[in-house]
């Protein structure tokens, strides 16, 4: 008979108490607001929330790039924020969201990695994706707010995936589905690479634990995984109609925007700490015991080759493989999220190692691990202070929205230079609209698309294709009604000046400057074949939301078969001696 | 069994369902207005001779500004009075708008076109003066009540001057004959 | 198999990393650091400039002797908030002109990203053979020195009150300054169609002016519309006259019926400094054969000219506007200080030049 | 045969409820002067709800019908037309009226340019919208009174009538640069507008050369138009001297009535000036002495 080991170190970690580590951990940093003032993109999202929270059914924004559709860009996270914006502001609703990713983010990985790896190394994996450089560097540098919210709902999606692979459950079936359909509805990017790097190995396991089963039925796994593939297909088509019609309207040919995480890092300390160093952190460390008893364990060797992939892929330019791969699409996408997808792929093969340190050396292990976690969460908080990329999202634009809502300024549009990431705060405050924005892949103008260079804003950072784009456009100054410019860096008030501009107005002691060209009529509506129809409006603002209301209902009314995922084989070498058996 | 934690739960959802109805599409909003006809004839202006251009706009923004008049009338909005009105003509439409949102009395009208004569060009071109007998049919409404309808053609004395990039009314008046 | 397979992942994985390393340049930038060749030596040079690695390209001069590290710094990195303190070297291209055992001649064609735009800069590199490597002869750097002096000033300054917002239709007011177009002839090049011209403040107060061109098809109706941008003074003195050229890319003059000139003025406060003289205009040949007109700036006012544009005007012999080139200096105009300027004209438009005006435009932080 | 004697019952009714109140109607005056208040003459019986539609004004109120209804004056100071309805229990009845302007109050005068070239013909252009107090345009004919006033030279004056609530004049520029005083007036109401006539375009313009070892200097007579009126300060003299380096320009402002400039020429040159499209003389100059 099987003894109980009643150890405070080999017993599993509570999932409650790992919700809670993770609330204590980023529930403070969220309500201090940091990600509107340290990351890239939490302006971004929150100006497309607070664009929902006014026009929910209308997802054509003027205020961008003279008119764009939202519908580039699913709308789940921002229409959650918006919907919470009414009762806490936009700010707030937005920490909110991201707090409920990272909360949900050790849940779905403990339900992902039980697929794997015992209870108990589940939770240790749990434990540590509250702690990884990955998800500190995205929430808190990065403002990835689609990818940390979507990625959690996916893995909450696999577990169902297998239950209905292996024992073909139809609730099972129903609630990995609408999982999958949340998720989408937040990030189509995380859903694509998820599908393969995530839904691939769950589905080789389950095709392997059938077959050692030895019940046959390979086929039936196959069978089913086409009817989940078929359904979900399905159903992200039709919630996310309006994006493909979007996509398959104006497919993405701009010239390719340079980004850092396309580099190779080796030829670029810089780049090589902020996208591998700083998100991987000690899981590092971890990376040849990764390796070999990825290898050296059948079951596990799915999940090893996938986070191979995942983990080559988050090089970037480093190796040749993710531009052989993808083609044209490496111009477009950028890979400091798949360090997430890597980092999660290996946390089960981390549980396990800290399963056996612990198993090994309990109190040297479990304050080791404790500080080798404390250690990565602390550097990627810390680069953000060292680090050479400075964000400016915390930005003082008062002054610059007071002066576009008076005196009729908005009958004119607007851009913002050196204001970088601040730009999306002016916008999601004045009632102006800009030829500028954000959000390339929404942008159809001419001047933007047509030389390989981002946010006007940002137009000296991107050399010679910045200079011309933010050129082209000032050329059109009258075509587009932009007769005002914000100036945050003195840089470009030479080409201002020589352009026909002048100098109006001084904001904030001489940091900001008003520049204006008198000749310029007021703004008129940019005709574009891009406006949704109105019934696209409809879809984009009743089925995503219903999705997540339907997740929810689901949940809440269809519950778990809980013992249907209790039994996982061993994913320990046959010669590595065992210190824990599995509970039954 | 659905335990009441549930039913609490699947109140927040309704909840946030009537919530999304509350922000549902605005039907009136998404109406558009067909721009009035307007036939402009400069034959008899003076002392400047109108530019052709100008006589084209001038017959444009004019339509324009029948059109948000009109808008502003219905949807009780004075801001949209901004584009093509100024002066004494936008102080007076924007008394009337906020006195129908006041007294609940709405005036609707259905415009069937202008006929405008062009009077007078000042010499630097910054004033032109016109005369148009507007086909309208007007309503008064007292909330939903109609009160009165009427089809009438007005004759209206108009001063309209130049802004930035069009002609804005500065002044609308309507007189017994001309 | 257990260790096979771990192995291999270590082995592509270190394999992928390897080719990754050189085809994203890891090996060329090595063999360029070694400076084996009179190319290499100049890549070497600039790509340690575009870094901003000045110790290092300091060290690859063969005549530092002779060069002061912080004037060689200047040299290419600005000095007196000039165009090139607002400009990074984004790349470069090198081909060897000449090449013997112990010299050789390298020509580097620089393209910089200023403020202002894209501006390419053409050097010759005089290139030494010394040891093991090879080391660039940098010609020593001719900065300026303005001597200390007193520069009475009494420049005449217009200042604008305007009617305020709140007044009354009607009131007072002072108008915009009398502009005029005084000439306008369309060109047609093989990928666009310019639009030149010169226009002339009339009035007795500045004028802040902006010419726009609406080409109209053969119905009259609009086609496209263009902004003078940089290519005209905004600021004209009274009875000043400015070039002005429009560019209207992929247009060709089959495709219009007329053009639609459009001349907007406003008053606004200006200032009669700086006088810049413009001295020793001549037709030449640039190092490339370009046809160039080339001269020299001189300031003649007290404070120094951050960013200089001159707008050249070339006529025909009928006195009809040709061509309009623009060019901007890169070294600050410092008081009394001579600086070299050229700008280029395409041959066939220089076969027909008979006579050419220069104007300089200027920006002085502060002033703007 | 039961329908139409309901039918008829009906009628029956409907013409006996027509003879017990009689129908409401009203009597505005046809032509109301803005400003005034005045009373609308109603018949009829029982309460009623009267509405006046104006071109600013919204206004209800419950009246009683066969008595007269006052219209305060401010709710007829816009001109333009009014209507009026009273709804009674029994429909509604309306009627319009107009409201005219006041008596003249106030004059919007514009005139332009605010600087004219002296002698400039027909240069000046004066317009005067007459209004009431209350913003209304005033058609009736008024006369207006135009005087130009200029330093040293006999006053103009005109007098204009309206037309449309407009009168306008047009005024030469007279020979003599400086500021003219051009004033509207109806009765005690006057506008005052200045207009700074100033010199044209240069005339004989002509510089001298002297050269002081290796720069020349050069510098204008006065400039002066062909008024003999000074040209103002500022205005731009392009200074262009060729010499066997090539050619030398400047572009230099009038200060204190001429503009000079050192111009660094080697050997013999020649050196012209002009401003705007106004060209002066050439001067030739030798060699280094």
């Amino acid at each position: 008979m099987d003894q109980r080991d009643t150890s405070f170190f080999r017993r599993p970690i509570p999932p409650a108490a790992i919700v809670l580590i993770a609330l204590v951990v980023h529930a403070p940093l969220l309500i201090m607001q940091l990600p509107t003032t340290t990351t890239y993109d939490a302006n971004f999202h929150i100006f497309f929330a607070s664009h929902y929270a006014h026009h929910w059914f209308n997802p054509w924004n003027e205020q961008w790039f003279a008119g764009f559709s939202q519908t580039t860009y699913p709308p789940l996270g921002h229409q959650w924020i918006a919907i919470l914006s009414f009762i806490f502001g936009l700010n707030m609703a937005y920490m909110l969201v991201q707090l409920i990713g990272v909360v949900l983010l050790p849940v779905g990985v403990f339900r992902f990695a039980r697929l794997w790896v015992s209870e108990r190394a589940a939770s240790y994996a749990a434990l540590l994706s509250v702690f990884l450089g990955t998800v500190a560097f995205l929430v808190y540098s990065a403002g990835q707010l689609s990818t940390t919210v979507s990625a959690p709902f996916y893995l909450l999606a696999l577990p169902y995936f297998y239950e209905w692979l292996r024992w073909g459950r139809g609730r099972a079936l129903a609630k990995g589905v609408v999982l999958t359909l949340v998720a989408a509805s937040i990030h189509h990017v995380t859903l694509l690479f998820g599908a393969i790097l995530f839904a691939a190995p769950v589905l080789m396991l389950a095709w392997m634990d059938r077959r050692a089963e030895r019940d046959g039925g390979g086929l039936a796994v196959l069978g089913r995984a086409a009817v989940f593939t078929a359904l979900s297909a399905i159903g992200v088509a039709i919630v996310l109609l309006p994006y493909w019609i979007s996509i398959l309207q104006h497919p993405i040919e701009q010239v390719p925007i340079p980004h850092a995480s396309r580099s190779n890092f080796l030829l670029n300390v810089d780049y090589g700490m902020n996208y591998f160093i700083v998100p991987y952190g000690a899981l590092i460390l971890a990376l040849p015991f990764i390796v070999i008893r990825g290898a050296s364990v059948p079951r596990l060797r799915p999940l090893l080759i996938f986070f191979w992939i995942a983990f080559i892929f988050g090089l970037g330019g480093t190796t040749p493989l993710p531009r052989l791969l993808l083609g044209r699409a490496f111009q477009i996408l950028t890979f400091e999220r798949f360090t997430l997808l890597a980092a999660l792929l290996a946390l089960p093969i981390v549980g396990l190692l800290v399963e056996e340190l612990l198993d090994r050396a309990p109190k040297l292990a479990s304050i080791g691990v404790s500080i080798a976690a404390i250690a990565t969460f602390a550097l990627a908080l810390g680069w953000m202070y060292f680090s050479p990329f400075k964000t400016i999202g915390g930005m003082n634009v008062d002054s610059v929205v007071s002066f576009l809502n008076r005196d009729g300024h908005d009958k004119y549009r607007y851009i913002t230079l050196g204001f970088g990431n601040a730009l999306p705060k002016v916008s999601t405050y004045t009632t102006a609209n800009s030829v500028d924005g954000e959000y390339n892949s929404a942008r159809l103008l001419p001047e933007m698309t047509q030389y390989g260079a981002a946010q006007l804003t940002s137009a000296k950072f991107f050399g010679r294709a910045g200079m011309e784009s933010l050129r082209a456009m000032l050329k059109h100054a009258n075509r587009y009604g932009l007769k005002y410019i914000f100036v945050h860096d003195a840089y470009y008030d030479p080409l201002l000046a020589f352009a026909g501009w002048r100098k109006i107005e001084t904001f904030d002691n001489g940091l900001v400057t008003v520049w204006s060209k008198e000749d310029v009529p007021p703004a008129r509506k940019i005709e574009s074949d891009a406006i949704p129809a109105p019934w696209e409006g409809l879809l984009w603002g009743i089925l995503p939301i219903g999705c997540s209301f339907f997740a929810i209902l689901l949940w809440l009314l269809v519950p778990d078969r809980v013992r249907s995922l209790e039994i996982v084989p061993s994913s320990t070498p046959a010669e590595v001696p065992t210190y824990a058996r599995e509970a039954h | 069994m659905i335990s009441w934690v549930a039913f609490r739960r699947l109140g927040l959802v309704l909840f946030a369902v009537l919530l999304l109805a509350r922000l549902g599409p605005n039907t009136a909003a998404w109406a558009a207005d067909a721009l009035p006809s307007v036939q402009l004839n400069a034959d008899s202006i003076s002392p400047r001779p109108i530019e052709e251009l100008t006589g084209k706009n001038i017959a444009r923004d004019y339509a324009y500004a029948w059109q948000t008049l009109a808008q502003a009338l219905d949807q009780d909005r004075s801001e949209l009075l901004d584009g093509y009105f100024t002066g004494f003509a936008k102080e007076t439409l924007s008394r009337a708008v906020a006195d129908q949102k006041k007294s609940g009395i709405r005036v609707h009208y259905i415009d069937h076109g202008h006929k405008v004569s062009a009077l007078f060009y000042s010499p630097s071109g910054d004033a032109m003066q016109l005369r148009d007998t507007a086909q309208l049919e007007v309503q008064v409404l007292d909330g939903d009540k109609m009160v009165h309808q009427e089809q009438v053609a007005l004759n209206y004395l108009v001063l309209m001057t130049p802004a930035a990039d069009r002609w804005v009314v500065r002044l609308l008046e309507t007189v017994p004959g001309f | 198999m257990r260790y096979l397979l771990a192995l291999l992942i270590f082995a592509v994985t270190l394999l992928f990393v390897a080719v990754g390393w050189v085809t994203s340049g890891g090996l060329a930038r090595a063999e360029i650091r070694s400076a084996s060749t009179p190319t290499e030596a100049v890549q070497a040079l600039l790509a340690d400039v575009q870094s901003h690695n000045w110790d290092r390209a300091y060290a690859r001069l063969a005549n530092n002797k002779d060069i002061d590290r912080s004037a060689f710094e200047r040299d290419l990195s600005g000095s007196y908030r000039s165009l090139r303190t607002y400009s990074s070297l984004e790349g470069f291209d090198v081909w060897p002109i000449h090449a013997a055992s112990e010299q050789a001649v390298v020509r580097a064609n620089l393209h910089w990203s200023t403020a202002v735009g894209p501006i390419d800069d053409v050097r010759d590199l005089k290139v030494e053979h010394q040891g093991s490597s090879w080391k660039v002869d940098w010609p020593s750097p001719n900065l300026p020195k303005v001597p200390p002096q007193v520069i009475p000033v009494n420049y005449l300054r217009w200042d604008v009150i305007n009617r305020g917002p709140e007044d009354d239709w009607g009131e007072q007011n002072v108008d915009t300054p009398q502009v005029r177009i005084i000439s306008m002839n369309p060109v047609e090049r093989p990928d666009r169609l310019i639009i030149l011209g010169e226009i002339v403040n009339e009035d007795t107060v500045p004028a802040y002016v902006n010419v726009n061109a609406t080409l109209l098809d053969q119905h009259n109706a609009p086609m496209s519309q263009e902004g003078s941008f940089d290519k005209i003074s905004h600021t004209l003195l009274p009875k000043q006259v400015s070039p002005y050229r429009i560019d209207f890319p992929g247009i060709k003059l089959k495709q219009i019926k007329s053009v639609r000139m459009d001349a907007k003025a406003m008053l606004v406060p200006a200032s009669a400094d700086p006088v810049i003289e413009v001295s020793g205009q001549r037709m030449n040949t640039d190092a490339l054969g370009k046809k160039v007109l080339s001269g020299e700036l001189l300031n003649e006012s007290g404070q120094p000219v951050n960013i200089a544009q001159t707008l050249a005007v070339f006529y025909d012999s009928n006195g009809r506007v040709i061509w309009v080139s623009d060019g901007y200096i890169d070294q600050a105009l410092l008081p009394q200080t001579p600086v070299h300027f050229a700008v280029d004209l395409p041959d066939d438009v220089a076969a027909k030049v008979q006579n050419y005006h220069v104007t300089v435009n200027h920006y002085s932080s502060g002033n703007s | 045969m039961r329908h139409t004697f309901v039918f008829f019952i009906l009628l029956l009714l409907s013409e006996l409820s027509l003879t017990g109140a009689r129908a409401a109607d009203l009597h505005p005056p046809k032509q109301v002067t803005a400003g005034n208040g005045f009373s609308i003459a109603t018949t009829g019986n029982g309460d009623a709800t009267f509405y006046l539609v104006g071109p600013s004004d919204r206004a209800k109120q419950t009246v009683r019908l066969g008595n007269a209804i006052e219209v305060a004056a401010d709710d007829v100071r816009t001109a333009g037309r009014y209507i009026a309805t009273v709804c009674g229990s029994d429909g509604c009845a309306s009627s319009a009226f107009y409201v005219v302007a006041a008596a003249p109050a106030q004059l919007s005068f514009l005139v332009h340019p605010s600087r004219v070239p002296v002698s400039a013909k027909d240069a000046i252009s004066a317009v005067a919208f007459v209004f009431d107090k209350f913003h209304n345009l005033v058609l009736q004919p008024v006369k207006v009174d135009f005087n130009v006033a200029v330093k040293d030279a006999p006053a103009i004056s005109r007098s204009l009538p309206t037309n449309n609530g407009v009168a306008w004049i047009r005024l030469n520029a007279t020979r003599k640069g400086g500021p003219a005083q051009v004033v509207a007036s109806i009765g005690s109401i006057s506008e005052h507008r200045v207009v700074q006539q100033v010199a044209s375009d240069a005339c004989n313009l002509r510089i001298k050369a002297t050269r002081k070892g290796n720069s020349v200097a050069v510098e204008t007579e006065t400039v002066r138009d062909c008024s003999g009126n000074p040209v103002p300060d500022g205005t731009v003299v392009t200074f262009t001297a060729t010499d066997a380096k090539g050619k030398t320009t400047v572009d230099a402002p009038i200060k204190r009535g001429t503009a000079r400039v050192q111009m660094r020429l080697t050997g013999g040159a020649t050196i012209s000036v002009a401003s705007g499209v106004a060209m002066g003389n050439e001067v030739r100059i030798g060699g280094t002495p």
